[in-house]
């Protein structure tokens, strides 16, 4: 390894920094995150790295941040200033506008932010840019492929997460844009309550057509089951940051019939060695979903920006250069909506996005995502 | 008089502690209260302190009603009172323990310790001179800097009184000064209660040690049961059969125990 | 006397040479001159939980709200309302102090444990208005985009050297503040009444009036320190009103040394290099951490300036006595140490080991 | 029945008793006399095993126990009502007592004769015996911890100065009640300032001064020797 | 009205929830005078232990709890006799920062063991039943009938046995408690054992119907600490009324106003209480 730096054969070190909750209760996220980006480095020094004439060997450096916005930027002036990171990638909103605080004042660097709020491209942040896809992209599509096409009743039961309330805010709009009316925001702390039952028999006494859910995929698979055990008949509209392929894990899949939600990584064609390889990888036998996916594909995009712009240090130039390098990625590092522009607030965009519903019969039926231009 | 006690009560839910007392305390004088144990004389202290707030009656203090007063207005007012069982600021050193109670009658506050004003160096040196002077009076000038709390009975008892006497208070009311003291040092309390009535600081004292009382108090007020049964002079109590019934008891060699 | 003075003094200019030469030693290192200016500023917000728990002996979990409550102050008036700095700074102390009073008025009618679990919870209530009422404070959006001070003439606070003496100057401020109180009558009350109430009253003290200032003050300079924060760090969320923040501070007193005069701007720094240097651990550094908190609190319980003084002040004393109360099997001499109330027995040491600084006005 | 031999104890720095030796035979009532700080009560607590002594060794009826713990000592029979009485303060008088029997407490009916003992002994507790041991006046206090070292029903009992705070008719009954059992043949060590009256109940008397034991003998002899009546007596 | 109903049913099913856990802080808030802020963590770790028996062993479902009650209690022994035996004379800040230490050990431990994600347990009692249209699972019963079981057992063994004396004993007086021979050591690492394993049953049971995750007991320590506060230390009824208390003013706040009062209900009614009565629904007065 180049750990030491300037070994000759492997060339210079090159590291790419991260900052996310990687230790204690919600760091299955963080740490997802942090391994799709380990499999692209991995599998870019495998490769062989080379800017400008001269060989790099890239390193990921993780540090722990527990989701606090204000450690993410002293994580973030760490790894640039000691690391000499140039590129930080920070996987939660609060540390992205933190770090949004940094990065183009006092220290230049550029944030992989992966977040799909579009409020982090809102500051205007030259050095932003925004990985997954948008959430507001999905909100229409969804409503449309629901039997009551945004007329019924609304029900809101999402995390109460920043997250959580952005899109119950934008559901809420649409919903009603389409002539629906909308519940009562019953959202719920969903790394913390200690039962469910309550705000569930609440939100279904308003005998919603449709639920808003969604939070970390597992506790959202509790909320679906404990409506379903409490008789609700209806349909869930369910927001990005939970995966079908995590709730079909815990807890029966036949409860989360008649959802709609991004789809699956495995509904993708060709997605099956990556999963494999991922999961050899990290010997892990848990779903690969798409934050790890997304991340994976992300850092090349960086990478081939380097190249093109001649210059690992030069944040900037490297941003300039990713409408370029974005169409370069090499085609293996590519596994399903693999981002193919860049717009010019920084957001990563691909046009295979596609979501899924999950009919009565478990099969997802896929459908195309557009992703708005700007 | 210096304190006029007028039909004081002090009810614990259905226990009165304290019933219907009146008594006069004279300046200049040692009054003690007597009475068997349970009578209510701590609690009679408490109620004159101010650590108590009274159910009845009036506490009147150098022609000022002082009845419901917080202690740390009482003490301002100019009383101090030492506790039944000897109460210190443990871990402290005895100097220490007594320049605590040279606050009462400071006036400079924290503005001006940060300021560091003329008002907050002046208090300084006066809480000091003050502390080393009450320290020496009770005799204990040379144990300063000891941690008051690994000290014998005696000295801490004889500590509380320079704490109490550092407040410069015009009444100190002492709760049991010499109870666990031979009968020696009981004598040396004595005398040195003595000092400070001398020094003009009317004494209100509590004491189940005979001797001591009968020695030193100019007038004796008896409770029993929360009431008083009887005030007069020491040889008036010695041979009122009310008191020798509930209190002294009929052998006359309790009392005798008297040097 | 003298020879006494002096280790301590050097003690002191020591820390304060270090931190005024601090800019130099890590130029070129940003990222570690924004971790000693973290840790100035919890150093003073460290200083204000010293003043209604070091000295007065109340354990008080709501600091980390009240530091939340300057922070957000001063984040949502610069920012949303667009104020200047200073005058959001201004309000945001006289806010965070009228706070203090007036949940004082309640908090301290209660007392020990329950008194620590009141101010909790109003911690977290003060933490759940943050992330509940979005229309006002963002909730978990956070605010961003919060200023910089104004220059003061030559003074521009965009250089973090420069916001860096700032927050040096409130640190020395609380630090001098502190040690003036502590060798004064007011400090006198307040650990008075820390060592026991009823006898503090029997010496005149004003328990109440002087609780009620001691955690007035102390939720002001949490608040202060929580303005300057929020400005340093340009972006806030509610994890800077969170229950954990107000762990940490205690974690520096019980580190640095609880009512002590140095001990929160030295468990502060010290900590923030343990974090730093424990980095590298990753998720095993709460491993190690917890142990080392309990171990701590076992064999160092008063804290790094309180084990100094105690040693300091061991040597002047004529009867090398080392500490009382605890017998030869480690048992006070009667177990719960006989008359009052026992519990801060440890606490006083650095008190009473600064005893002797009653007479030399010496004393970390 | 107890035999302390060598004992030396102190709280850390320096020993506060230098090799103390004292026996106290069974069924006798020994008086320990000393001025303040002379270290009778450190004696106590270390025979009844609140302090380890540094040196030396206490024998409790035939057996040692110099590093036992409390809790085995008093198992063994040997009850000791501290100076500072160490009261349960929030619970009643009652609960007091009764926890003083804590050893003894599968024996139902003998806990309940020997609760009746103490309300005898101090007929001011039974009024008080549901209110808390913490309100009571010290006096009261001073009964309720006589009468709890009782209830462990030992073979001996110590005493740190037991009349502390009683009232002149009280004291003279606990100076009666300690003769009474004492008669009932329970060995009572007594730590007392009030020399005179310990001296005309006590067998045996030993004095300390400074932590040693200077003077000691049957009980008479020192009420008649000359540097007690000095001392303590104020003859 | 069948929201009522639902919403008062499921209060009674959070107010089990709550109660269990509560019992055993109070219990060792006896021994420690102060509330172990390890609780929490403390209540995962007896889930992820019952997850590992039932789901890695294989062992029964009751079985693993019982299992898992026995394993917490010698780690409460052994806690008891490396942290809290040599603090046992420290003020009680102390103690309350030490257990915050092994709270920090306890998670990042367990984070190593099970990882960070959400595990499942299932429980073999998965039915459910409608009580006046209301639907509650058959899991919620059982917490609710456990919790009253547990607390009527523990209440008679404090009663009965002089263990629950002996515990308030050494909280009040510890030189005392030696007097009259009480082997202060012996109590306390049976209170530890006993609270520990309590804890161990309460997510044992709480867990099929939550997830567990290494952050499980964070929220669920501030509510408990709320409510042995808000029922006066050391008290166990309190512990039980402030308990169903607390919770049906969490439900019927986020029913009938919004999540958010829900939330702070808690805190309010805590913060209410102790305004009024500053030592808790049945705290004792502490004389001078
Ligand atoms: N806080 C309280 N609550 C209930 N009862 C109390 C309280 N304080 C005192 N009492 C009761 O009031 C009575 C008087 O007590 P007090 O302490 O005044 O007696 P005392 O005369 O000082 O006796 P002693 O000589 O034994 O000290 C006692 O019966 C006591 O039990
Ligand atoms: N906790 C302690 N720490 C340090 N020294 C102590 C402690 N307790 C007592 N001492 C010292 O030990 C010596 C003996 O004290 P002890 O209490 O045994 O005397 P005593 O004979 O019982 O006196 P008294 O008549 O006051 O009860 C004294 O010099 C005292 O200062
Ligand atoms: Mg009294
Ligand atoms: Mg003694």
């Amino acid at each position: 390894g180049g750990d030491g730096g300037g070994g000759s054969s492997d060339g210079e070190t090159l590291v790419i920094g991260y900052s996310a909750g990687i230790s204690g209760g919600a760091a299955e996220y963080g740490l997802n995150v942090q391994n799709g980006l380990q499999m692209a480095v991995d599998e870019l020094n495998a490769e062989g790295v080379e800017v400008d004439g001269k060989k790099y060997t890239l390193k990921l450096e993780s540090l722990d941040d527990q989701y606090q916005p204000s450690t993410t930027g002293t994580n973030a002036q760490r790894l640039v200033q000691k690391e000499g990171a140039k590129i930080v990638f920070v996987p939660h909103a609060g540390g992205i506008k933190a770090a949004q605080e940094l990065n183009t004042t006092r220290d230049k660097f550029l944030l992989g932010a992966y977040s799909s709020d579009p409020d982090i491209l809102a500051s205007g942040n030259e050095l932003t840019v925004m990985i997954p896809p948008s959430f507001v992209s999905y909100i229409d599509p969804f409503i449309e492929q629901l039997d009551t096409k945004g007329t019924g009743k609304l029900g809101l039961l999402t995390t109460s997460s920043e997250f959580g309330q952005e899109w119950t805010k934008a559901a809420t709009a649409s919903w009603k844009k389409a002539g629906g009316t909308v519940l009562d925001n019953n959202n719920i702390d969903y790394g913390s309550v200690s039962d469910f039952a309550g705000p569930v028999s609440k939100t279904l006494a308003g005998k919603p057509d449709v639920i808003l859910v969604g939070g970390p995929s597992q506790p959202t698979a509790l909320v679906i089951e404990e409506a379903r055990k409490q008789g609700y008949k209806g349909a869930f509209m369910i927001i990005d940051q939970a995966k079908f392929e995590e709730l079909e894990k815990f807890t029966d899949p036949k409860n989360l019939n008649d959802s709609v939600g991004i789809a699956p990584l495995t509904e993708f064609d060709g997605t099956e060695d990556f999963i494999t390889r991922y999961q050899d990888k990290f010997s892990s036998d848990k779903p690969v979903n798409a934050d790890i996916a997304l991340n994976y594909q992300a850092l090349p995009v960086f990478v081939e920006a380097m190249k093109s712009a001649g210059s690992v240090d030069d944040p900037q130039a490297i941003r300039d250069a990713m409408p370029e390098a974005v169409k370069n990625v090499d085609d293996k590092f590519k596994v399903a909506f693999a981002p193919d522009q860049i717009s010019d607030n920084g957001h990563l965009r691909s046009d295979g996005l596609k979501a899924a519903y999950r009919n009565d019969k478990g099969k997802y039926e896929t459908f195309p995502i557009d992703q708005p231009k700007d | 008089m210096l304190l006029e006690v007028r039909g004081l009560g002090k009810a614990f839910g259905g226990l009165h502690a304290v019933r219907d007392v009146d008594f006069d305390v004279p300046e200049g004088c040692v009054t003690a209260i007597i009475g068997p144990n349970g009578a209510g004389k701590s609690t009679l202290f408490n109620l004159m302190a101010g650590f108590y707030r009274p159910t009845a009656g009036t506490v009147i203090f150098d022609g000022k009603d002082i009845t419901g007063m917080q202690p740390h207005q009482t003490v301002r007012a100019g009383i101090a009172r030492t506790f039944q069982t000897t109460h210190l600021f443990e871990g402290a050193s005895v100097l220490d323990n007594v320049r605590a109670a040279c606050v009462v009658r400071s006036s400079s506050n924290a503005l001006d310790a940060v300021l560091h004003t003329p008002r907050h160096r002046r208090d300084e040196r006066r809480s000091l001179d003050t502390s080393m002077s009450e320290l020496e009076f009770v005799g204990v000038a040379h144990l300063r800097d000891e941690i008051a709390s690994t000290l014998p009975q005696e000295a801490q008892k004889r500590i509380s009184i320079a704490q109490a006497l550092a407040t410069e208070p015009r009444l100190l009311l002492l709760d049991e000064p010499a109870a666990g003291t031979n009968d020696e040092e009981t004598e040396a309390f004595g005398a040195l209660i003595r000092e400070i009535v001398a020094r003009g600081v009317t004494v209100c004292l509590v004491e189940h040690k005979m001797s001591m009382v009968m020695n030193l108090a100019d007038q004796i007020v008896v409770l029993d049961h929360g009431q008083r049964i009887a005030v007069g002079s020491p040889d008036d109590i010695r041979s009122n059969p009310l008191v020798i019934e509930a209190y002294l008891g009929a052998d006359a060699d309790t009392t005798g125990a008297t040097t | 006397m003298t020879t006494l003075l002096r280790p301590r003094l050097l003690g002191v200019i020591l820390i304060a040479i270090a931190f005024l030469v601090a800019p130099m030693l890590v130029s070129g290192q940003p990222y570690l001159l924004r971790i000693v200016t973290t840790a100035a500023i919890y150093a003073i917000a460290a200083y204000g939980l010293n003043i209604i728990l070091g000295l007065t002996g109340q354990l008080s979990l709501a600091h980390g709200a009240f530091f939340g409550v300057g922070a957000y102050i001063v984040g949502l008036a610069t920012t949303d309302h667009d104020w200047s700095f200073w005058t959001a700074f201004v309000v945001a102390i006289l806010a965070t102090t009228i706070l203090g009073y007036a949940s004082g008025l309640i908090a301290l009618r209660t007392q020990g444990a329950y008194f620590a679990i009141f101010t909790m919870a109003l911690g977290f209530l003060i933490y759940i208005i943050i992330i509940r009422w979005e229309t006002v404070t963002h909730a978990h959006s956070g605010v961003s985009g919060i200023k910089l001070p104004e220059s003061i003439g030559p003074l521009d606070f965009s250089d973090p050297v420069v916001l860096y003496y700032l927050v040096l100057l409130f640190l020395a401020g609380a630090a001098y503040s502190t040690h003036a109180i502590l060798h004064s009558n007011a400090g006198r009350s307040l650990v008075a009444i820390r060592t026991s109430e009823d006898l503090a009253k029997s010496i005149g003290v004003n328990v109440g009036v002087s609780k009620q200032l001691a955690y007035t003050a102390s939720a002001g300079l949490a608040g202060l320190a929580g303005g300057l924060f929020a400005t340093l760090n340009g972006f806030i969320g509610a994890d800077s009103a969170a229950i954990d923040l107000t762990f940490q501070f205690l974690l520096f007193l019980l580190i640095g040394g609880m009512g002590t005069v140095m001990g929160p701007v030295v468990g502060s720094v010290l900590v923030a290099f343990l974090f730093e240097m424990l980095q590298d651990l990753e998720s095993y550094r709460f491993i190690v951490l917890g142990p080392i908190i309990v171990l701590l609190v076992i064999f160092a319980p008063r804290g790094i300036v309180g084990y100094l003084n105690e040693f300091l002040s061991s040597h002047r004393s004529r009867r090398a006595s080392p500490p009382p109360g605890r017998g030869p099997d480690g048992r006070g001499p009667d177990g719960h140490s006989g008359s009052g109330t026992g519990q801060d027995n440890a606490l006083d040491r650095p008190h009473a080991a600064s005893g002797a600084a009653a007479t030399s006005e010496g004393g970390l | 029945m107890m035999t302390i031999s060598d004992l030396s104890v102190g709280y850390g720095a320096g020993d506060v008793l230098h090799s103390v030796d004292i026996t106290a035979a069974s069924g006798e009532l020994t008086v320990i006399l000393g001025a303040n700080g002379s270290g009778k009560s450190t004696l106590f607590r270390t025979v009844s095993g609140l302090l380890r002594p540094s040196s030396g060794r206490v024998e409790f009826d035939g057996e040692e126990i110099t590093r036992s713990r409390s809790a085995a000592i008093v198992r063994r029979g040997l009850a000791h009502c501290p100076e500072g009485r160490h009261l349960f303060p929030r619970m009643s008088v009652e609960k007091n007592l009764t926890l003083g029997a804590y050893v003894g407490r599968r024996d139902r009916a003998r806990v309940r004769t020997l609760l009746e003992r103490s309300y005898e002994l101090f007929p001011a507790l039974r009024d008080k015996s549901h209110q808390s041991a913490g309100s009571l006046s010290g006096g009261q206090q001073q009964m309720v911890a006589i009468g709890r070292a009782l209830m462990s029903d030992p073979k001996m009992l110590i005493l740190d100065e037991p009349s502390m705070g009683l009232a002149p008719l009280v004291t003279q009954q606990v100076f009666d009640a300690i003769v009474g059992i004492n008669r009932e043949g329970i060995g009572v060590m007594l730590a007392e300032q009030n020399a005179r009256s310990a001296l005309t109940i006590a067998t045996t008397g030993y004095v300390l001064a400074e932590g040693r034991v200077v003077l000691s003998g049957p009980a008479a002899d020192l009420a008649d020797n000359p540097a007690v009546q000095q001392a303590y007596l104020g003859v | 009205m069948t929201l009522f109903i639902q919403q008062l049913i499921n209060g009674l099913a959070l107010g089990g929830i709550y109660c269990l856990a509560a019992i055993g802080l109070t219990l060792v808030f006896g021994v420690l005078g102060f509330p172990n802020l390890a609780h929490g963590a403390l209540f995962m770790v007896g889930g992820y232990v019952t997850y590992t028996l039932l789901v890695d062993v294989g062992l029964p479902y009751v079985v693993a709890i019982v299992c898992a009650a026995l394993i917490l209690a010698v780690i409460g022994v052994v806690f008891e006799r490396l942290i809290f035996h040599p603090l046992r004379n420290a003020p009680h800040t102390h103690h309350m920062i030490a257990t915050v230490g092994v709270m920090f050990f306890l998670i990042s431990l367990v984070q190593e063991i099970w990882g960070s994600g959400f595990l499942r347990m299932e429980s073999p009692f998965d039915g459910r039943l409608t009580v006046a249209g209301a639907q509650i699972s058959s899991q919620r019963i059982i917490i609710i009938i456990t919790a009253m079981v547990v607390l009527i057992a523990l209440t008679l063994f404090l009663k009965r046995s002089v263990h629950g004396q002996a515990i308030e004993a050494i909280e009040q007086d510890r030189t005392g408690a030696a007097l009259v021979g009480i082997n202060a050591n012996v109590v306390s690492m049976m209170t530890f054992a006993v609270s520990f394993a309590l804890v161990a049953i309460s997510a044992g049971l709480v867990a099929p119907i939550q997830l567990l995750s290494p952050g499980m007991g964070e929220s669920l320590s501030l509510i408990v600490f709320a409510i042995i506060i808000l029922g006066g230390l050391g008290s166990l009824p309190g512990a039980i009324i402030g308990g169903f208390f607390i919770a049906m003013a969490e439900v019927m706040a986020s029913t009938y106003i919004s999540v958010g009062a829900g939330q702070a209900a808690v805190f309010i009614v805590l913060m209410a209480v102790l305004a009024i009565k500053p030592t808790g629904l049945f705290g004792t007065v502490v004389q001078r």
